[in-house]
C-alpha cells in the first residue's frame, strides 16, 4: 500500500485537520463527533444543508461545505457510514431555524443512521427531512432490495439544493427540488484499478493488467461484469448507452412526516432520458485518472449526446466524487430544467466546487 | 422464574465476550456478502457498551438497555449499528423502570427489540438478515411460553430456533443490505447479521443457566 | 498500461478536442499548429501571456488559458517540448498589440523553442519577451548546466502575471512581476510510483512496493535519491526542509532585447527563506494521488513553517502540474508580498483555476 | 572542385538515410543520459524534410538549405530540434542564392550553421553536447583546406576529426541538455547528438565521394 499517511487510525482525523488549517475562511471540523462545518454557521433564517458518508470520496463532502453547497459534512472512516450522533451534533451546529436537509446516499448503512439522526434532531425541535439520492444504473432490480445506490448526482444534488437554500427556499421546497434532481440525474462507473483501505492494507479487488471492472460503485466494490480493457470511445459509448437506454426506474423511499413524527413511504418513478432533453453532463475521475483522460472521454460523451438528441447545456469534469486513489470513472447526466440550470449557475464558494465568488 | 437487573447486565456482558470471541467468523461472513467488518463492527459497539456499563449497572433495567442502544448507535456506523441500537432502545422504553422482569416482559422486551429492527431496516422473514434468526426465535420462545415451560427451557427453544433461522439464510438471495447488490451472487452464504443475533440469543441463555 | 484512450498518435489531439467541446465560453483549440487560446482573443491593448511545454501535465497548460490567466497555451506531444510554429502563430493570433510574454520552463528543448519563436514573432513586429521558471530545488549546482527545472511555481507565475496583463500591466511589468514570482518560488517533488507515456507503453522507471523516489521532475525522470517509503510527516517534513534550508540560487537566464533585436544574458541571484516571510503554500498532485491525501501534507508543512516562522497566506492544494498518472507530489513555497497577493487573489476564469468569476 | 546545389540536395537525402539506418542506435544512446527520444526526433524531422525537399530542390542553395532548417524546427521538437534547425538557416543565410559552392563556402557554410548552435545552445567544447563533434571537425576542415587539400580529402579529415569527438564525449560529464540533471551519472556514456552531427557529415563526405 503505498499511500501519504501516518498511523492507519489516524488517517481521516489528520485529513480533517489539514482541510480545517487550509480553509479556515471556508469551513470549521468539529472532532467527536467528527463533522465539517460552514465558517458562518448557522445562517439565520437559511435551510441548512446536511450530508455525508464514509471517507475516501473527497473532495465530496467535506469539501464541498462552504458559501451555496453545504452547511455540514459528516465524514465516517473510510467507507463506512458515519453515525447519527454525528449528523445530530451537525444539525443542532448549524440550524439556522429554517431547519436541515439530509441529503443521503442510498446505501443501508447511510440510510439508517441518518434515519436515527432525523428522530433525534426532530425531538430536539429542529425541523428536518431527509431525501435520498440513488442514481447508479448499474444495479437493476430494486423492488424488493436496497435498491439503487447514491452516486455522481449527490454532488450535483449539493450543489443546486445548496444554491436554492442559499436562495431563501424553504425545507419543502429545498426537499422537493432535491427530490427532482435525483429523479432527473443517473449515473454509470468503472474501474481501471481497485483502490487500498487503509485499514485493509491491500487492494479491494484484483484486476488483471488488460481488465475493468464495469458498474461499480465508489467503496472499491466489485462491479457489475469484469471485462478486458478496451478504447476509451469504446468503454465510454458503452458506459452512456447503459444511462441513456436505462428505462423507467421505480423504488419506495422512506422520508420524514414532521407532523406525524413518522416515516412514511413514497413511491416514485423516473422518465428515462429522451431526445430534445437538456442536461449537465460529469465526468468524475475515481481518483488516480488524471483530468486529461476524462477530457478523452468527455469528447466522445458529447457525441454521442449529441447524435441521440441529448443536449450537454453544462459540464462538470474531475475528481468529484473518488473512491481512493482508484483509476477509472463515472458518468452522470443531470436532466436540465430551468430551475435546476439557475441553481447550477448560481455563485458557489467551496474548496471543491467554486464560481461566481 | 423472574430475570433480574443482574442477570440483563450479565446478559450484556456474555453478549459482548461471545461477540468478540466470534469477530473473526462475523467478519469473514460478511467479507463474502458484504464488506468484511460485521465483527470489527459489533466488537467495537459492544467495547464501548462494557465501558459504559459500569455507569448505569445500578439503575433500571429500561435504562440499562436504552444506554446500551445509544452507545452502539454512536459507535458502530455502517447497517447494524442502528439497527441492533434501534432493538436495545426499543426494548428499553418497553421495559421501562423495572428492576425484575416476568416471563412475559422477557418476551415483550425480545418482541418489541426486534419489531423496532423490522421497523427500522424494514426487512421481511426470508430477505436475509438478521430478522430470519429474531423471528424464528421469538416465534418458539411464544410457544414455550404458552406451553408453561420456564424461562430457561422457553429462551433455549428460542436459540435453537435462531440457530436454524442462521442456516436457512444459506441459500437465500440477499434482498436487504449491502448483500443485495450481488444479487443471485450472494446464494449459499450464511448471513452474518444472523449469525450475531444468534449469538446475542445464545449468551442470554448462557446467562440464565449459570443462575 | 492501463489509461482511458484511443490510438496512440491521437491521444493529444483528442484530448484538446475534448477540451474545446467542454469549455468553448473559455477557449478555443486551433490545431496544426496545435494551441489552446482564449476564446475571447485577441484582447486589445493587453498583454498576451502564452505558456507551453511538453503534454501530460494537465491541467497545465491548457486548463489554464481563459479570462485572468493564459491568453494561449502551446502542448507538444506527452513531455516533448512544442516546436517554435505553434508558439509563433499563438502569438499572432492573440496579440492584442500589448505584445506578448513567453511563461518558459527551464528545460533545454522548451528554452531553444521558445527562443526561436520569440525571434520569429519579433521579426513580424509583435512586442516579446520570454521569462524562465526554474524553481525545482532538486537540482543542485547550477553554474555551468542547464540549471535548475521548471516546475511548481509555473502554475502560480501564470496565475499571477495573468491577473496582472488583465490590470493592464504592459509588458515590461509583466516580466519584471514573472521574474520575480520564479526568483520568489521554489519547489520539491516526489513520486510514490512512476507514469507510463503512452508511447512508451511501459513505466518510465520502476519503484518497489516500499521505495519512494525524491526530487523528481514533472515528466517521469528518476529524481535526486531513492529512499524506501516513510510516513506523509516524514516525507513532508524532508521536502519542506529542502525548500526552506535552500541557501541564495545564482544562474544566468536569457532574455530578449527588444530594441537591439539580440539575446542578453542576465545574472540572477534569488534569496533563501527566511523567519518572517509571507508565503503562499502549493501542495501539488502528481495525477494519482488523491487530494484527501494532499491535505495530510498540507497539515503538517503548515505546522512546519509555523515553526519556522514562515507564514502561509493563502494556499492551493490539488492536481495542477501533473505527470500523467504518476502518484506522488509537490510542494512549492512563493514568498508573498503586496502585489503578488493582490494579483493572486484577484478573479480567475479557466477550466483548471476559478475564482471571483 | 565545387560543390553543387545537387550535389547538396544529395546530401540531405543521404542525411536523412544514414539517420534512418541510426534511429535506434541514436534512441538508445539518448535513454542512457536522456529521454530516449533522439532518434525518433531526428527520424520525424527528416522525413518531413524529404516531404519538403521536392518544392525546393530546383532553388537556390540559400533557400534549400532555410526550408530545411525551417522543417526541421517546426517537426522536431526537443532541443536537437532548434539546434539543427538553427544550423540550416543560419547556414542558408550565409549562403544566399548561390547554386554552387567553392571550398571556402562549404566551410562558411559548416561553419555559420555550427556558430548558430553555439550561440543558439551556449554549450562549449567539453560540454558533451553536438558541440563536440561540431568543433574538431571545422578546425580538422579549416587546417586541410589550409594545405590545400582537395574538397573530398578535407571533408574526410572533418569527418575523422568529428567521430574522435564524438569518442571524446564518453568520458565527459554534461553540462549542458537534459543530461547535465544526471551530473556524474552521465560521466561513461556516448553523447547522442554528437553522434547525429557525426553522421551528418559523414552524409556529406559519402556524396561528394560518390561523384
Ligand atoms: N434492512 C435490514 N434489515 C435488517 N438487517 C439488515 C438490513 N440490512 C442489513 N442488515 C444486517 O446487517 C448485516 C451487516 O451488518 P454490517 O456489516 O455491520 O453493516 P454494513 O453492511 O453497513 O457493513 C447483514 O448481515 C444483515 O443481517
Ligand atoms: N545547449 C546545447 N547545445 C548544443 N547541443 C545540445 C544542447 N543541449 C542538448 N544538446 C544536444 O541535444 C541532444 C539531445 O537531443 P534530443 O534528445 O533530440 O532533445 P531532448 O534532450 O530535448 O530530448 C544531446 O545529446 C546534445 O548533443
Ligand atoms: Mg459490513
Ligand atoms: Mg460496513
Ligand atoms: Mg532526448
Ligand atoms: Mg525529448
Amino acid at each position: 500500500m503505498k499511500k501519504l499517511i501516518n498511523d492507519i487510525p489516524d488517517v481521516v482525523k489528520e485529513q480533517l485537520e489539514g482541510m480545517a488549517v487550509a480553509h479556515p475562511d471556508a469551513l470549521s471540523v468539529h472532532f467527536e463527533p467528527n463533522y465539517v462545518y460552514r465558517a458562518d454557521a448557522p445562517v439565520a433564517g437559511k435551510v441548512a444543508i446536511i450530508s455525508g458518508g464514509g471517507s475516501g470520496h473527497e473532495p465530496m463532502h467535506g469539501g464541498f461545505v462552504g458559501m451555496g453547497m453545504l452547511d455540514a459534512a459528516c465524514p465516517g472512516e473510510v467507507f463506512t457510514s458515519p453515525t447519527p450522533d454525528q449528523m445530530y451534533e451537525a444539525a443542532r451546529a448549524v440550524d439556522g431555524g429554517a431547519g436541515v436537509l439530509f441529503i443521503v446516499k442510498n446505501y443501508t448503512g447511510d440510510v439508517l443512521n441518518f434515519e436515527t439522526a432525523a428522530e433525534l434532531a426532530h425531538a430536539d425541535g429542529i425541523k428536518v427531512q431527509n431525501i435520498l439520492i440513488d442514481d447508479d444504473v448499474a444495479v437493476k432490480d430494486s423492488l424488493y432490495t436496497a435498491g439503487r445506490r447514491g452516486v455522481g448526482t449527490t454532488v450535483l444534488a449539493e450543489k443546486i439544493v445548496g444554491a436554492a437554500a442559499e436562495a431563501g427556499y424553504d425545507l419543502d421546497k429545498c426537499a422537493d427540488l432535491c427530490r427532482k434532481v435525483n429523479m432527473y440525474g443517473r449515473s454509470m462507473g468503472m474501474a481501471l484499478t481497485s483502490c487500498t483501505v487503509p485499514a485493509a492494507g491491500k487492494p479491494t479487488f484484483e484486476l488483471g493488467e488488460d481488465e475493468m471492472e464495469i458498474g461499480i460503485g465508489i467503496h472499491g466494490e466489485p462491479g457489475q461484469k469484469r471485462m478486458s480493457l478496451t478504447s476509451a470511445d469504446e468503454i465510454t459509448a458503452m458506459m452512456t448507452a447503459e444511462i441513456l437506454d436505462d428505462g423507467p426506474y421505480s423504488r419506495t423511499v422512506r422520508e420524514w412526516d414532521r407532523d406525524n413524527a413518522e416515516w412514511v413511504d413514497k413511491s416514485l418513478t423516473d422518465a428515462p432520458f429522451k431526445s430534445g432533453d437538456q442536461v449537465i453532463a460529469f465526468v468524475n475521475s475515481m481518483g488516480g485518472t488524471p483530468v486529461s483522460e476524462l477530457y478523452a472521454v468527455y469528447r466522445k460523451l458529447a457525441e454521442i449526446c449529441e447524435a441521440r438528441g441529448v443536449k450537454i447545456v453544462r459540464n462538470l469534469i474531475g475528481p468529484y466524487i473518488t473512491s481512493l486513489e482508484m483509476a477509472g470513472f463515472s458518468i452522470t447526466l443531470l436532466k436540465a430544467d430551468d430551475e435546476i440550470l439557475k441553481f447550477w449557475d448560481a455563485p458557489v464558494n467551496t474548496p471543491g466546487l467554486r464560481w461566481g465568488a | 422464574m423472574s430475570v433480574t437487573r443482574d442477570q440483563i447486565v450479565a446478559w450484556l456482558e456474555e453478549s459482548a465476550t461471545v461477540l468478540m470471541a466470534n469477530k473473526e467468523l462475523l467478519t469473514q461472513l460478511d467479507s463474502a456478502i458484504g464488506d468484511a467488518d460485521h465483527g470489527i463492527n459489533m466488537a467495537r459497539g459492544f467495547t464501548k457498551v462494557m465501558e459504559k456499563l459500569p455507569t448505569v449497572a445500578d439503575k433500571d433495567i429500561g435504562n440499562i438497555l436504552k444506554t446500551t442502544g445509544m452507545t452502539l448507535i454512536s459507535s458502530v456506523g455502517g447497517a447494524s449499528g442502528p439497527l441492533y441500537g434501534t432493538f436495545y432502545m426499543r426494548s428499553g422504553m418497553a421495559i421501562g423502570s423495572k428492576e425484575e422482569l416476568t416471563d412475559e416482559d422477557l418476551f415483550q422486551l425480545l418482541k418489541t427489540g426486534a419489531d423496532g429492527i423490522i421497523q427500522r431496516g424494514r426487512a421481511q422473514l426470508g430477505d436475509k438478515t438478521m430478522i430470519d434468526a429474531w423471528l424464528p426465535a421469538l416465534d418458539a420462545l411464544r410457544a414455550a411460553l404458552d406451553d408453561h415451560a420456564g424461562t430457561v427451557a422457553a429462551v433455549r427453544a428460542a436459540v435453537n430456533a435462531a440457530e436454524q433461522g442462521v442456516q436457512d439464510t444459506i441459500p437465500l438471495q440477499a434482498r436487504k443490505g449491502r448483500a443485495s447488490y450481488l444479487g443471485e451472487r450472494s446464494i449459499g452464504h450464511q448471513d452474518p447479521g444472523a449469525t450475531s443475533t444468534f449469538l446475542i440469543l445464545k449468551a442470554l441463555l448462557t446467562t440464565l443457566e449459570d443462575d
